[in-house]
């Protein structure tokens, strides 16, 4: 239990650093890789509270694939670094005090509103045999099956909304339109014009 | 006999219907020729009917024509009550009325709007016609409420004047006076008979008499008393009577042959017509008869004078017919209904009379109306000579002539009313108003009979160069009303006032019933004619006509002197006793200034002012505060998130 | 063709769609363009189908007896036992009579005056028709409520963009003074569904409310419907929308939109709440003859033709609500329905009146494009046949006997004398009060000379003018000459409801 | 021995950090778009700590939403910022002010 106790201390560490490294560094692009690595370490966290699936798709959907996306748009918008900090010392101060406050109600509403006997104690372990994956699944697509596929249509919408916003038309791009080639008749080609083979004099 | 009613109402309307909205294609002669047709058999089915009624004997009538409405119990109908006051009425309107069709040919002859003006004047014989013959009170009040439209329409005829359309407006708007009054009254027998029926409500009018009614709060009032008087607020305003008369005078902006047919012979006794026709209901409330007979009286003498400084031919005329509305109001006054009838019979015809005459010389004179500027008329129209005569001693009552029987036996009435007994005051105030009127009608009508037809020619040289006898047209209609104002008392008088003519038409309380008692000493026409040397009256006229010779053309130039003598008093006539000043500036001004107050500080400045923009305002103030917080950037809303949530976990954490 | 059984519906939903297909076919923006025409000829096809049809409501109306008829009931929304649930009886059938009168004279008079997209104008006018009728045919809370709110859309829309220069202000005024007093209405509605589980309006009705409760509900009904007749003081929208408003809007809005504040009173304070509206009684009489007495002395003074009418149209619904409330008045056994037919000949009549008479104010724009009475006068040199209607029309709104204003005047002022002389005192005098504003802007307007070259150029009416204030003219003198049909119609339905608000619910 | 209440701290101050980063990095939209993923994250700790003590998977299940939101939400907010980018040539929060009252 001391390793798990030390692993757990170890993780929780890096990750604060890291979520530290998010919000004050001063180039976005190491403020992104901070993220990733908090996302790393949060993973381990919920692997040692066993929730190995979530562990797992937080690393693929997460760091695999929304936070490449962020790097992509930071690199892609050439944000000027110094522009966008300006406002870090200045507004420094209020926000430790604001985070002191909050840490406080929170610590204070953690360990001591709430403190009963069972709460203070480590997780009950899992009985023998307990498959997370397994057990997630059981739920999802039982109970919460209409909650999971609209889920699905919340992406889908995503999807399309995204690529509605940024898309756009560029002029002079030379593009067939496939409708009007497939409709189109011989009288819309060729013109005849029926005329006199000689003028009369 | 219902379908005869039908024809003579309906013929009138359809004939009005016709000339005004074909006016325009059926030209003038057809617009003429249709309204004189219409009202021609109205006229004659009228005399049928009133031969029936008195010769042949036939029965009152009352039928119902449709039923205009039923609701909560009530019926209100469209039907007649054709009894022997109704036929005389409609005799004396539809003849009158046609008389002035006849003569408006002439009058009328160059005008734009001719057709226009046949088509009112029949409608006007429709309205006075359903007025009289109603056997309900909604149908009176139409035909009250559409002769006062009609005669809107014709004062206002010459619209482009603005005098014209001020005394138009200034008619309708006091009648409507009245009308309020009216309303109430119907209200009232609504109210504690619920029918609107004559026969019902007079039925049921004992039941009405012992019952009160709160106007102020505590003090009950006998209810009859109060109907009575309201509806006799509404007689006011349409005969005229003071203070409601302010309108008639103005209304000789109107076409002349309206003054002689509305403002004369019928539209304005239509009160006197009312009261006599309500007499069941009057008879039962002696307070009521008070206020009557005073008004009547006030009206007759005061208005008279009015008459005497008046320049204006028609004014003239004007207000001696206020001042004869009053000599019948007195005697309706004095319970002598069918006196006031009588009266008002001869009065249609001689009035019409007087002011056909008075058109006549006016056509004549190029619409020059002032007096003053006339003169020596008499021997360039003969016939208008003459039947002005005619017209003007009947209206003084001399003896022989309907007026005289009509005026003295009123006269005499009120002298043997019941008022004698029951009230001094009012007793004198009536009586000698009436006697003392008839020197004042005699002056004012013979000071302008002089002035216009004898003495200088006062016209200038272009008019008199012009001057000549009026068309037929205008002067047999002037032959035909001089003839029954000559004679048609004679013969008459004893009928109608002595021998129970009207039978039931008019009821009077025996104990109250002068007429009977000068009827116990009636020895007939030619007695009275006798006897009238012996009574104040005829040399009250004949005194007043002297002093008329004499001042205007003996010594013209005394009048001018007593008005410079007594210049306080004739101011006073000159202004009417103020009494136009306390309409228009009074209550119009009045009525203008407490509606600006009322648009201008109620509407505008209280309830949009203060309730409805004063709301807005505020609401508008508040969201500039609110509108400070809505910076448009993002981060002071996320900033505004945190604050919240702080707050919402300090509550979780410490409060909860 | 029998279309007895879903008349109703037929009569909502026929010009809402009429509307709806007129704003799909959409114009091009051009009034003389032959598209526009079409729809022109659409918009009036469909309020003449609409017309007949209703005359089809008429005929086979039975007015012997106070149920309701032509009853369709059809299960809206379950979940709250909302139903679609329309009938009409004798004090609704009049006024839908009066809806479809109206409308094919508004579409009619919009014809060739419109200059700027006219489908949607006539599609808003279609479909604020369906949504009137709708209102009157209304049997179940939330479908009124719900037909109550929407008919504010197309109304705000006219005003506002067919409007004159200040009609922003005037359509914001108009909404917020409406919608503030419909809310308190539904808030009214709620509390009865709780309280009888049903929105049904016969329900509400026959529920057993105590004496606070009542109050309490008429404040809230009084707020809805006080602002819509409009009864002072909440009267001050009516002038600036009718100012506003096309004449086409100002003919709407004076002709029936203010019935339905009438027509609330009549279905809902009065049957539902009896004895909170007797309670509230006397305040509702007092305030009916301060409108008639105030708002004449504030009529007097206007300077605009439209501003004059619409004060007077506050007058002329004072008697409305006088009548509707003298019942607790009135010692005897007669005379309460006596009022209450009189308050519903005159909102009929009045819709007839007034809307002849923004109508005749609306030929007069279309010519001089002025309002003010000081820009007129002498119009009868000009225009003789208008002017004839317009002082026919001006003597119905004096309440002249012969024509329809005199009706309900005269029944109102009789019943309100059998409550207390003072009442008919204040009453009456709008007789005086009426024909001075009415004939004094009749005087300015109308006669005297020429007063300068506008009136001088003026046409007197086409045939499209004449046509509609023809028809207006001749159904005026109707009723008031024979007004035996319309108040048969309603003196059963009356009589039923005198005795049911009779009886108290406590 | 490791339970609720730590995963429970660690997860309070991973949000504490994620709201001091949005005070401070308020000019910043992309960096905003981060802490809130951040504080996201936070969430999903307590959830599945709160799954894991009360041995009931539908914490986790919320847990596997909240990844499905949140990435349909980096992916607009991104796209919104792609767009916004495009028209202003910058991203700057303080130029974003149409919606001031």
């Amino acid at each position: 239990m001391l390793f798990h106790s030390i692993l757990f201390y170890v993780f929780a560490t890096v990750m604060i650093g890291a979520a530290l490294g998010v919000v004050f560094a001063r180039n976005p692009v190491h403020s992104v890789l901070f993220l990733v690595l908090t996302f790393f370490e949060s993973a381990m966290l919920w692997l040692l509270a066993e929730a190995e699936f979530l562990a797992i798709v937080l690393v693929l959907v997460y760091v695999g694939a929304v936070m490449v996306l962020f790097l992509f748009v930071i690199m892609m918008l050439e944000v000027t670094i110094e522009a966008v900090k300006s406002g870090l010392v200045r507004y420094a101060r209020l926000a430790i005090v604001i985070s002191l406050v909050m840490a406080f109600q929170l610590i204070q509403l953690i360990w001591f509103r709430g403190s009963g006997g069972e709460i203070s104690g480590g997780f009950v372990p899992n009985p023998e045999g307990y498959d997370n994956t397994k057990a997630l699944g059981a739920v999802l697509y039982t109970e919460h099956v209409y909650a999971f596929e609209i889920a699905a249509v919340v992406l889908l919408v995503a999807i399309v909304a995204a690529i509605t916003l940024t898309m756009r038309k560029r002029p002079g791009l030379k593009v067939q339109n496939i409708a009007e080639q497939v409709a189109v008749r011989a009288k819309d080609r060729v013109r005849i014009v029926k005329m006199d083979a000689e003028k009369k004099s | 006999m219902y379908n005869y009613y039908l024809v003579i109402v309906l013929a009138p309307l359809l004939a009005a219907v016709i000339a005004g909205l074909f006016g325009r294609r059926i030209g003038r002669s057809g617009a003429h020729s249709i309204t004189i047709f219409a009202v021609a058999v109205s006229t004659a089915l009228s005399f049928y009917v009133l031969y029936q009624m008195y010769w042949a004997g036939a029965q009152t009538e009352n039928i119902s024509v449709y039923t205009w409405a039923v609701t909560d119990g009530l019926r209100m109908e469209v039907g007649f009550l054709v009894d022997r006051l109704t036929a005389l009425m409609m005799a004396v309107v539809t003849f009158v009325s046609l008389m002035v069709h006849v003569y408006t040919i002439g009058y009328m002859h160059d005008d734009d709007g001719y057709q226009r003006f046949f088509s009112y004047i029949s409608l006007f014989t429709f309205s006075m016609l359903m007025l009289v013959m109603s056997n309900n009170f909604l149908q009176l009040f139409f035909g009250w409420e559409a002769v006062g439209l009609v005669s809107y329409l014709l004062i206002g005829f010459w619209f482009k004047r603005e005098s014209a359309i001020f005394a138009n407006l200034k008619a309708f708007l006091v009648n409507r006076v009245g009308d309020f009054g009216f309303i109430l009254g119907i209200s009232g027998v609504v109210m504690f008979t619920n029918s609107l029926d004559y026969a019902e409500v007079f039925s049921q009018a004992d039941a009405i008499a012992g019952q009160s009614i709160e106007v102020f709060g505590g003090s009950p009032w006998n209810a009859m008393t109060v109907i009575c008087i309201l509806l006799f607020i509404g007689a006011m305003g349409k005969s005229a009577q003071a203070p409601l008369h302010v309108w008639l005078p103005d209304s000789m902006e109107g076409p002349t042959p309206i003054s002689a047919l509305i403002h004369a012979a019928t539209m304005v006794t239509a009160g006197i017509f009312m009261v006599a026709r309500m007499s069941p209901l009057y008879e039962l409330s002696v307070t009521a008869l008070g206020v009557v007979i005073v008004i009547g009286a006030i009206t007759a003498f005061f208005m008279g004078l009015l008459g005497i400084v008046q320049n204006d031919i028609k004014r003239v005329i004007a207000y001696s017919t206020l001042s004869q509305l009053g000599y019948m109001t007195v005697a309706l006054g004095a319970s002598a209904y069918s006196a006031a009838i009588f009266h008002l019979m001869t009065h249609a015809f001689f009035k019409a009379l007087l002011f056909l005459a008075a058109g006549s010389v006016i056509i004549a004179m190029h619409h020059e109306q002032d007096i003053r500027k006339m003169g020596g008329v008499r021997k360039y129209m003969p016939w208008t000579y003459i039947t002005a005569l005619i017209g003007s001693l009947a209206l003084i009552g001399f003896p022989g002539t309907s007026g005289f029987f009509s005026k003295d036996l009123l006269i005499d009435a009120v002298k043997h009313s019941h008022w004698h007994e029951t009230d001094q005051l009012i007793y004198w105030i009536a009586y000698l108003s009436v006697l003392l009127g008839v020197f004042v009608t005699a002056l004012y009508s013979f000071r302008m009979f002089f002035l216009v037809f004898h003495g200088k020619e006062r016209m200038d040289a272009e008019t008199k160069s012009h001057l000549h006898e009026s068309p037929w047209v205008v002067t047999v209609p002037l032959v035909l009303l001089a003839i029954p104002s000559a004679i048609i008392g004679w013969y008459t008088v004893t009928p109608v006032l002595f021998e129970g003519y009207f039978g039931d038409a008019i009821a009077v309380d025996a104990s109250r019933n002068a007429l009977a008692e000068i009827g116990r000493e009636w020895h007939g026409s030619r007695a009275l004619l006798i006897h009238s040397v012996r009574t104040p009256v005829l040399w009250l006229a004949l005194a007043g006509a002297a002093t008329a010779w004499f001042l205007y053309l003996k010594r013209p130039d005394i009048p001018e002197t007593i008005k410079n003598k007594v210049e306080g008093l004739y101011n006073v006539l000159d202004r009417k006793y103020y009494f136009d000043d306390l309409w228009i500036k009074g209550f119009g001004g009045g009525g203008r200034r407490i509606g600006t107050f009322l648009w201008q500080k109620g509407d505008e400045l209280l309830i949009d002012g203060a309730m409805v923009n004063g709301t807005a305002n505020a609401v508008a103030r508040l969201a500039g505060i609110m509108r400070q917080l809505q910076t448009g950037y993002l981060y002071t809303y996320a900033f505004a998130m945190i604050i919240g949530l702080t707050a919402l976990l300090g509550w979780l954490t410490w409060l909860k | 063709m029998d279309f007895s059984a879903n008349l109703l519906s037929i009569l909502i939903w026929l010009p809402i769609f009429g509307g709806f297909a007129l704003l799909a076919i959409g114009d091009d923006g051009d009034a003389a363009s032959s598209k526009a025409g079409i729809m022109r000829l659409i918009a009036l096809a469909t309020s003449m189908l609409v017309l007949l049809i209703s005359v089809g409501l008429y005929r086979d109306f039975d007015s012997t007896t106070a149920s309701m008829q032509f009853v369709e009931r059809i299960s809206w929304v379950t979940a709250i036992d909302a139903w679609y649930y329309l009938g009409v009886d004798g004090i609704s059938a009049p006024l839908i009579l009066l809806t479809t009168f109206i409308t094919p004279l508004v579409v009619i008079a919009g014809w060739d005056t419109i200059k700027s997209r006219p489908a949607q104008y006539f599609a808003a006018f279609l479909i604020l028709e369906g949504l009137m009728i709708g209102v009157f045919c209304a049997l179940d809370g939330l479908l009124f409520y719900v037909f109550w709110e929407f008919m504010l859309v197309p109304m705000f829309l006219i005003i506002g963009a067919w409007g004159g220069d200040r009609r922003i202000y005037a359509t914001i005024k108009f909404f917020l003074y409406t919608f503030l007093g419909s809310v308190l209405m539904l808030v009214a509605f709620i509390y009865l569904y709780v309280q009888t589980g049903s929105y049904d309006l016969a329900g509400w009705m026959d529920a057993p409310l105590g004496m606070t409760t009542q109050k309490l509900i008429f404040i809230a009904f009084l707020l809805a419907f006080a602002v819509k007749v409009p009864m002072w003081p909440v009267h001050t929208w009516l002038p600036d929308a009718h100012v506003e408003a096309p004449t086409g809007g100002s003919v709407i809005l004076a002709a029936i939109m203010l019935k339905m504040g009438g027509y609330g009173f009549i279905r809902l304070s009065l049957p539902i709440v009896p004895d909170g509206s007797e309670y509230f009684a006397s305040l509702m009489i007092a305030l009916s003859l301060i409108a008639v007495v105030y708002i004449g002395f504030v009529a007097l003074m206007q300077t605009d033709m439209k501003k004059l009418i619409a004060y007077s149209s506050i007058a002329h619904m004072g008697f409305v609500t006088l009548g509707f409330f003298l019942l607790w008045k009135i010692d005897g056994d007669s005379g309460a329905a006596l009022g209450m037919s009189g308050g519903m000949v005159q909102m009929v009549s009045h819709g007839l009146i007034s809307g002849a008479l923004f109508l005749c104010v609306g030929v007069l724009y279309d010519r001089v494009h002025s309002r003010q009475i000081a820009d007129y006068g002498g119009v009868a040199n000009t225009m003789p046949t208008f002017s004839a209607l317009f002082v026919l029309f001006a003597m119905a709104n004096a309440g002249l006997p012969g024509t329809s204003g005199f009706v309900g005047e005269f029944m109102v002022i009789i019943a309100s004398f059998k409550a207390n002389f003072w009442f008919a005192f204040f009453a009456a005098t709008i007789m005086v009060l009426g024909a001075a504003y009415t004939l004094w802007m009749v005087k300015r307007v109308i006669y005297g000379d020429i007063a300068n070259d506008d009136v001088a150029e003026l046409s007197d009416l086409n045939r499209r003018e004449f046509i509609v204030l023809g028809v207006l003219a001749i159904s005026v003198l109707l009723v008031g000459l024979w007004p035996a049909p319309l108040i048969d119609m309603m003196n059963a339905t009356i009589d039923q409801l005198v005795e049911r608000v009779g009886l108290s619910k406590l | 021995m490791i339970g609720l209440q730590h995963y429970l701290t660690l997860s309070a101050m991973l949000f504490v950090l994620s709201i001091a980063g949005i005070i401070v990095n308020r000019r910043n939209l992309i960096l905003l778009l981060m802490c809130i993923e951040l504080m996201l994250l936070a969430v999903n700790f307590n959830f599945i700590a709160f799954s894991r003590y009360l041995g009931d998977a539908t914490g986790q299940v919320f847990v596997f939403f909240i990844l499905t939101v949140a990435a349909a939400e980096a992916a607009i907010g991104l796209a919104i910022l792609v767009v916004l980018f495009r028209n202003r040539r910058s991203i700057n929060v303080q130029e974003l002010n149409t919606m001031k009252g």
